[in-house]
């Protein structure tokens, strides 16, 4: 059932005729460009076709490193590895089998699924829950390092350090490759055009911004960035393919770290994040070695080496930045992203049995070596209730939220969400268990709109498009309150980076609502925020608890506001669970007069 | 330079805050807070957790941005010091996060607080004036020490220089009664030497027994101040800070 | 068409016997070559005998009266660049032949190029042997004309077990396999033979290995530059003072190796010691032309200065510089220079006078036999 | 025995060829990839204390002290604006060492150089005869250890240091410039690279490239020791003794990749590597 709001309709209206157009946008410069390009050898020189048609199957390359590293985030120098084994493969079959139709079938099939099963390999040993990306990038030093010293050890099979050359190629002139890869380049392009703009495009550029807030919206980010890495393998083993046929030779430096670390160069140059920027960057980089570098060697290494470490310190967004920033300025780069239109999603029939406690938390401990901060804490929640967590600092209330949350955190006890144990659960699995977490400090993706940022909260329930961005937001009306009461919901296609700070922590607070979870764990949700602020993420809560479905435990050190919303209220100190009782009880507490006033020792 | 001395506390106190505003990063913190410290006296500024009160401290010693407002010590303006200017001009700070180096030994810890290995032997002199018992135990790791033994060697630490300003971000914390005693004796000690000390507290009745005057700190903002000796002011500081 | 062009030649033919000045469109020769990466430490030297060649033809009025151009280019001694270099030559300054010392990866990335553009290629880097191509032609050594001399050496001082280590790339595989074969050929035994990769510094665990096995004799077949230079001290270093020869040796690395390569064998076509008329005047003519630039003449940079007098020959015979009538041509002219008389006769290949070569305390090389026309074998039978 | 002697030469000039880059990964949480670059500029000292005709060992200090200056030039302008880009200063770094790769070939050419053995000869150890060379790289490997672990336990600079990697804000609270640490020790790391390049030359060519055939490998071993001076110690003996038995008794062609294969492996299984024992 979806009902539309009205006012985010108005918003959303206006755009709507002009994002169809810029919808289209991406295909015609697409059809255009490929017209071009095949038109083009009329008008070039051989020489030109030649070089240009191996600077295009580069360029398939680059768009991989792009996605990879300005996008997803993962500075990766093993693209080349794919490729050589991609390039390889085919070399291989078709130096076998011949250019039959069978042979090329078989070259083709096997230099995309090789090196897509190596990247499956490579993805699996790259990321693993708490891994980081500086080693991811190790890795990816390492694997074409490996398929390198295979290639040169492969002896007759591989050629050794000669490569293969003699093999049996597709029947087309050089212009038809030159075609082909044209084709094949913009194909690519436009497909990664579209999946970044897409809804699951948002999801990488999220797991860059913030890979833990994507845990804790229940994506997971290894399967996500696994999925990325076999997929790009995949493309760059099909540029291999590509490019063994066109140049009719591959060699050992085609695979090589070198090759791989020139690919991050043209990324690099050209402006990481920006997709076009790479590929003409890439184009445009190898079309000029191909020209100068035979003239001036060691000068044209030293100028683009110098160039390299320039871009990096003072211009990060590569040539395309400036480039970019100019063409915002026209009137006709000034297209925004039209705002989606928010309409309810009926909450899911999550039938909770209100007998049974939501959580249960028996005799948890938690240390650090020898240092105890949490010991002997028993504690049982049900829905409807609005239970806040306090005690002075380090009495251990923000290490409770994170043990309740990640079930890889090391700790002795049991904790049970819904009757399920959480040990050993990471983040997105305990999400999963209808458990949401809002941070301390306010955890949004800085570089997506407020849209998308909720779109990925439900991406769990409804799944994310790589095709397309949804016209259409829905959310829990829990989620559209928390919005219209602070205003988010005009500011749709805002960045969330240039959000105020109360703004930010409400739509962290939607998003983590949008989850439909049964349990929401709030890490001073009221830091820093303005009175009213303060009293509309009140009553959000009490709303939302009053319901009589969802529970929710919160850790404040305002304690007004603790007084005024709060059903129960339970006191850590030393990391004992020392009173737990209603508002009055605890208020009216001498001991808890005692701990604030710094005199009790447990 | 004239303007802030016009605007602010006459020269002279050892700190002066003016319109003090800062924050990290989208957050503000600390919002326009104006509050003095006069030569030889003992202000507490009280408050809750995320208040404020050590993004405060911090402000004053350089380490957080300075948003707005300006901040004096014994008259001097403060903008763009680095902390090590601060050493030199006789600032001390006894932080609560993080306090020490658990893994370096005592000595090592002390060390690094003076400017110049030559000054090392005066100033643990004067540390074994205040914490005779750290004199014994100068090779063992610093975190061997409990709680209370931490507390004294980083207090010990921040006198030994002989600053004319002290910031103490909750010393009191989490030790003994006894110790906490002690730590008063020592304070009080010097400041009837002269010294001017700020001291962030949660803990009302150490604060009130060891201050001249106090603040509370809400949000960012001074809420309620007067002095500590004040018959109602032990009452007044708790509501604020209790549930 | 043909024939205007061949009434035009001997027009020219005519004019270039009288008059120095010739202006017939020149023939422009293409030389890729490593100025960078690995190669780039011998390049120098095969370009400036390249160079010394063109002037001496030039100065005699060109080849059928039609002066002659030098175009280099990069190839940065691996595959890609190699690329690059010979579409540049081939396609944008549409050379009219290939003559090149370069390494095995950027000579096999040049050939699709070599193929589809369809210009003559005479390579004049000695190689592990068995690259063919219609349009490729070898002046220089290949493991069948290089190991025997060595080996024989050897064994006439009685040695009778072996151990190789070499760099694990098609050269030296194939140099060591090759060498391996011959020595169970005539009776040896190989007690051992390991190989590092390409980039590899650390030889330690094999010499080792090769400290445990004894042998009579070691020889080595490393990439050039580095990793020859790198073995050589090692094994310097870890005393090991056997009988040596190394198959990837040329006298100027030996020179810049200072000590430790001293008493160490080569085996090579070409040596600046060579004692002939043709050598004298080489040597005199380059030191002539580049004075204190020069470069030392080598076995790579050597074959490259008579290839460029074997082209002349064969565009002469051909009567242009056609390339269908070149190839004809090729295997079927001759050239006498440094190195003696040179035909590429055999498969594409050329039967070369070997020489067995002991380097001496001052880096010079002393020549310890001679091996008169040296069969390659056969390298590609399909072409012949 | 000669296993043995391998085992721990080979651990030593890993140790030797790693510990600059350890310095610098240890305090700047920065990778400097071109660490390379700095072997290669150490060794080339070398050529030119050959040239002059001067001692070969003077080549050491002048290598640390053209290594220490160029560093702290190279910290100033390109490492300080990427303190908070670490991924990024790997790039930059691995950009400088193209760049500095292509001036020393535009300066002394692509040509491996001669340099005079600073050691030559073999000594009689434990019933075999070992290259004199290896031996004395082993010494100089555990003094330039224990010089190092002196410089961290016991000088000012030292402490500096420690106190930065354990806690930087503390640092900075109590005073210390830790910008100037962090130049400092970028300087000695790089001087300390610089000094193994010379320290290289007995074993291998010097040439323009030299240094990037060891940098993988030193890198690898620094992720292994995670910015810890005994865990480096102890991954070079590890990984030293891979490389070294792999080599001996599989094939030396997966020896010379064992290390950051290995390397790689441990990583997986333990993300802090031997930092953790």
């Amino acid at each position: 059932m979806l009902e539309t709001i009205p006012a985010a309709e108005r918003a959303a209206v206006a755009p709507r005729s002009r994002s169809r157009l810029s919808r289209a946008a991406p295909f015609v410069a697409a059809v255009l460009a490929s017209l071009a390009l095949w038109i083009a050898p009329a008008f070039l020189d051989t020489f030109a076709v030649n070089v240009l048609t191996r600077s295009m199957i580069y360029a398939v390359l680059a768009v991989t490193v792009d996605l990879l590293w300005g996008f997803a985030g993962i500075l990766t120098f093993g693209q080349a590895a794919f490729f050589g084994v991609g390039a390889y493969a085919a070399a291989m079959i078709l130096g076998a089998y011949g250019a039959t139709p069978v042979g090329i079938a078989a070259a083709l099939a096997t230099a995309v699924a090789a090196p897509a099963l190596l990247g499956l390999v490579v993805g699996w040993l790259s990321f693993y829950h708490r891994s980081t990306p500086l080693y991811a990038s190790v890795i990816s030093l390492v694997v074409p390092i490996v398929v390198t010293q295979l290639i040169y050890s492969g002896g007759e099979w591989t050629g050794s350090s000669s490569g293969l050359v003699g093999f049996d190629v597709l029947p087309f002139e050089i212009e038809g490759y030159f075609r082909l890869a044209a084709l094949v380049l913009v194909a690519v392009t436009l497909a990664a055009w579209i999946l970044v703009q897409s809804d699951a495009g948002r999801a990488l550029v999220a797991l860059k911004d913030n890979e833990a807030r994507c845990a804790y919206l229940g994506l997971n980010p290894r399967r996500l960035q696994i999925l990325l890495t076999t997929a790009l393998a995949a493309v760059a083993g099909l540029a291999g393919f590509l490019f063994a046929n066109a140049s009719g030779v591959v060699a050992p430096e085609n695979a090589g770290f070198l090759f791989g670390t020139e690919l991050v160069i043209w990324v690099a140059l050209g402006g990481r994040g920006t997709l076009l920027g790479p590929v003409i960057g890439t184009i445009a980089i190898d079309y000029l070695a191909a020209n100068l570098s035979g003239d001036l060697p060691f000068l044209w290494q030293l100028l683009l080496g110098t160039a390299f470490v320039a871009i990096i310190i003072l211009l990060p967004g590569g040539l395309a930045d400036p480039v970019g920033r100019l063409w915002r300025a026209l009137p006709v780069g000034r297209t925004g992203q039209a705002a989606p239109a928010l309409a309810a999603r009926e909450a899911g029939s999550a039938t909770s049995t209100a007998e049974a406690p939501i959580l249960k938390v028996q005799g948890l401990a938690k240390s650090y070596g020898s240092l105890t901060v949490l010991e002997g804490i028993d504690l049982e929640i049900r829905a409807g209730e609005l239970v806040s967590l306090v005690g002075p600092n380090g009495a251990g209330k923000t290490t409770l939220m994170r043990c309740l949350s990640d079930g890889t955190e090391p700790f002795r006890g049991a904790i049970a969400i819904g009757g399920t144990p959480t040990t050993g659960l990471t983040p997105n699995r305990i999400v999963g268990l209808g458990v949401g977490r809002k941070f301390q400090v306010a955890s949004v993706f800085e570089s997506l709109s407020v849209a998308d940022c909720l779109r990925l909260a439900r991406a769990s329930h409804d799944g994310l498009s790589p095709l397309s961005q949804a016209p259409t937001l829905g959310l829990p009306q829990a989620a559209l309150d928390v919005l219209r009461m602070t205003g988010l919901d005009r500011l749709l296609t805002r960045p969330t980076r240039l959000l105020s700070h109360g703004q930010k922590q409400a739509l962290e607070l939607a998003m983590v609502v949008a989850l439909e979870p049964r349990l929401i764990l709030l890490d001073e949700p009221t830091a820093g925020l303005t009175k009213a602020e303060r009293t509309t993420i009140g009553s959000v809560l009490k709303a939302l608890t009053a319901g009589g479905r969802i529970a929710a435990v919160l850790v404040e050190h305002d304690l007004d506001f603790v007084r005024e919303i709060s059903s129960r209220i339970v006191v850590l100190h030393q990391g004992r669970l020392v009173l737990d009782g209603t508002v009055d009880e605890v208020v009216g507490s001498e001991l808890v007069r005692t701990i604030y006033s710094g005199g009790a020792h447990a | 330079m004239p303007e802030a001395a016009r605007r602010s506390e006459p020269v002279g106190a050892a700190l002066a805050l003016d319109d003090v505003s800062s924050g990290y990063g989208a957050i503000s913190i600390v919002k326009g807070v104006t509050l003095s410290v006069g030569q030889g006296e003992i202000v507490a500024l009280l408050g809750k957790n995320g208040m404020g009160k050590t993004t405060l401290l911090k402000t004053v010693l350089g380490m957080v941005a300075l948003r707005g407002g300006g901040i004096t010590i014994g008259g001097q303006a403060l903008s763009g010091l680095s902390p090590a200017k601060l050493v030199a001009l006789g600032v001390g700070y006894a932080p609560q996060e993080q306090p020490l180096f658990q893994d370096l030994s005592i000595r090592d810890n002390l060390r690094l607080a003076v400017p110049s290995d030559r000054m090392l032997p005066g100033a643990l002199e004067r540390l074994f004036g205040h914490f005779p018992f750290l004199k014994e135990r100068l090779g063992q790791r610093a975190g061997t020490l409990s709680g209370g033994e931490q507390k004294m060697l980083i207090l010990g630490r921040a006198l030994m220089l002989r600053p004319r300003l002290l910031l103490i971000d909750e010393i009191s914390e989490g030790i003994q009664p006894s110790m906490v005693e002690r730590l008063r004796k020592v304070l009080l000690a010097e400041r009837d030497a002269g010294l001017s000390m700020l001291v962030v507290e949660q803990h009302v009745a150490f604060a009130l027994g060891l201050a001249d005057r106090y603040a509370v700190l809400k949000l960012g903002e001074i809420v309620d101040s007067g002095s500590a000796k004040a018959s109602d002011a032990r009452e007044r500081v708790i509501d604020h800070l209790a549930v | 068409m043909l024939k205007h062009r061949l009434i035009g030649t001997v027009a020219l033919m005519l004019a270039a016997s009288t008059a120095q000045a010739a202006d017939g469109k020149p023939i422009v020769i293409g030389v890729p070559i490593g100025l960078s990466g690995a190669n780039s430490v011998v390049a120098p030297s095969v370009v400036q005998s390249a160079e010394l060649a063109v002037e001496e033809i030039n100065a005699k009025g060109g080849v059928l009266g039609r002066k002659l151009v030098l175009e280099v280019a990069d190839d940065a001694s691996g595959a890609a660049g190699a690329q690059k270099a010979f579409d540049g030559l081939i396609y944008q300054k549409k050379v009219d032949v290939l003559i090149s010392m370069e390494t095995s990866a950027a000579r096999n990335a040049g050939l699709p190029a070599v193929t589809k553009g369809r210009v003559p290629y005479i390579y004049t880097s000695f190689y592990e042997g068995h690259s063919c191509n219609k349009n490729l032609f070898v002046d220089a050594w290949v493991p069948e004309q290089q190991v025997p001399p060595v080996v024989d050496a050897f064994k006439a001082k009685g040695a009778k077990t072996y151990f190789l280590i070499g760099s694990d790339y098609a050269f030296g595989r194939g140099m060591l396999g090759f060498a391996k074969g011959y020595v169970e050929k005539t009776g040896g035994k190989v007690v051992g033979e390991e190989y590092l990769p390409m980039d590899g510094s650390d030889w330690t665990a094999i010499i080792s290995k090769l400290k445990e096995a004894k042998p009579d004799a070691l020889i080595t077949s490393t990439a050039g530059g580095a990793p020859n230079v790198t073995l050589t001290k090692q094994l310097r270093g870890a005393g090991v003072t056997l009988p040596f020869a190394n198959l990837a040796l040329d006298e100027g690395t030996a020179k810049s190796m200072g000590a430790d390569a001293e008493g160490v064998y080569l085996s090579a076509s070409y040596v600046t010691g060579i004692d002939s008329p043709e050598n004298k005047t080489f040597l005199e003519a380059m030191k002539k032309k580049f004075g204190g630039e020069l470069r030392t003449p080598n076995d790579l940079s050597v074959p490259e200065y008579e290839a460029i007098y074997l082209y002349k020959a064969a565009v002469e015979k051909a009567g242009g510089t056609e390339t269908a009538k070149v190839l004809e041509a090729l295997p079927t002219v001759s050239v006498t220079g440094p190195r003696g008389t040179i035909r590429m006769s055999k498969q594409h290949h050329a039967p070369l006078t070997m020489y067995l070569g002991q380097i001496q305390a001052d880096g010079t090389v002393k020549v310890a036999g001679t091996f008169k026309d040296v069969d390659p074998g056969d390298q590609c039978p399909k072409l012949q | 025995m000669l296993l043995l002697l391998d085992i721990l030469t080979t651990a030593a000039i890993l140790f030797i060829v790693s510990i600059g880059l350890l310095a610098i990964f240890g305090v700047l949480k920065i990778i400097n990839f071109a660490h390379g670059a700095w072997l290669t500029v150490g060794a080339y000292c070398a050529v030119v204390t050959a040239k002059l005709g001067l001692n070969p060992w003077l080549a050491l200090p002048l290598a640390f002290v053209v290594g220490a200056v160029l560093g702290g030039l190279a910290e100033h302008f390109i490492i300080r604006p990427l303190y908070r880009r670490p991924l990024d200063a790997i790039l930059a770094t691995w950009g400088l060492g193209i760049v500095v790769g292509q001036l020393i070939t535009l300066a002394f050419g692509r040509d491996v150089q001669l340099t005079p053995n600073l050691f030559a000869g073999t000594v009689a150890f434990g019933g075999v005869e070992y290259s004199a060379y290896r031996l004395v790289a082993l010494g100089i490997a555990l003094v330039i250890g224990t010089l190092f672990a002196l410089t961290i336990e016991r000088t000012r600079l030292g402490l500096s240091a420690r106190a930065v990697i354990m806690n930087e804000t503390l640092a900075r609270s109590l005073g210390i410039d830790t910008g100037r640490v962090r130049l400092v020790v970028f300087m000695v790391g790089a001087g300390l690279a610089a000094l193994a390049g010379v320290l290289l030359t007995p074993l291998t060519s010097v040439d323009p490239n030299m240094g990037v055939s060891w940098l993988i490998g030193a890198f690898m071993l620094v992720m292994v020791a995670d910015a810890s001076f005994l865990a480096l110690a102890a991954a070079c003996l590890v990984f030293g003794a891979a490389q070294v038995l792999i080599s001996t008794f599989v094939s030396p062609i997966l020896g010379s990749i064992a290390v950051a294969v290995l390397a790689a492996l441990v990583l997986r299984v333990s993300p802090k590597g031997f930092s953790r024992a």
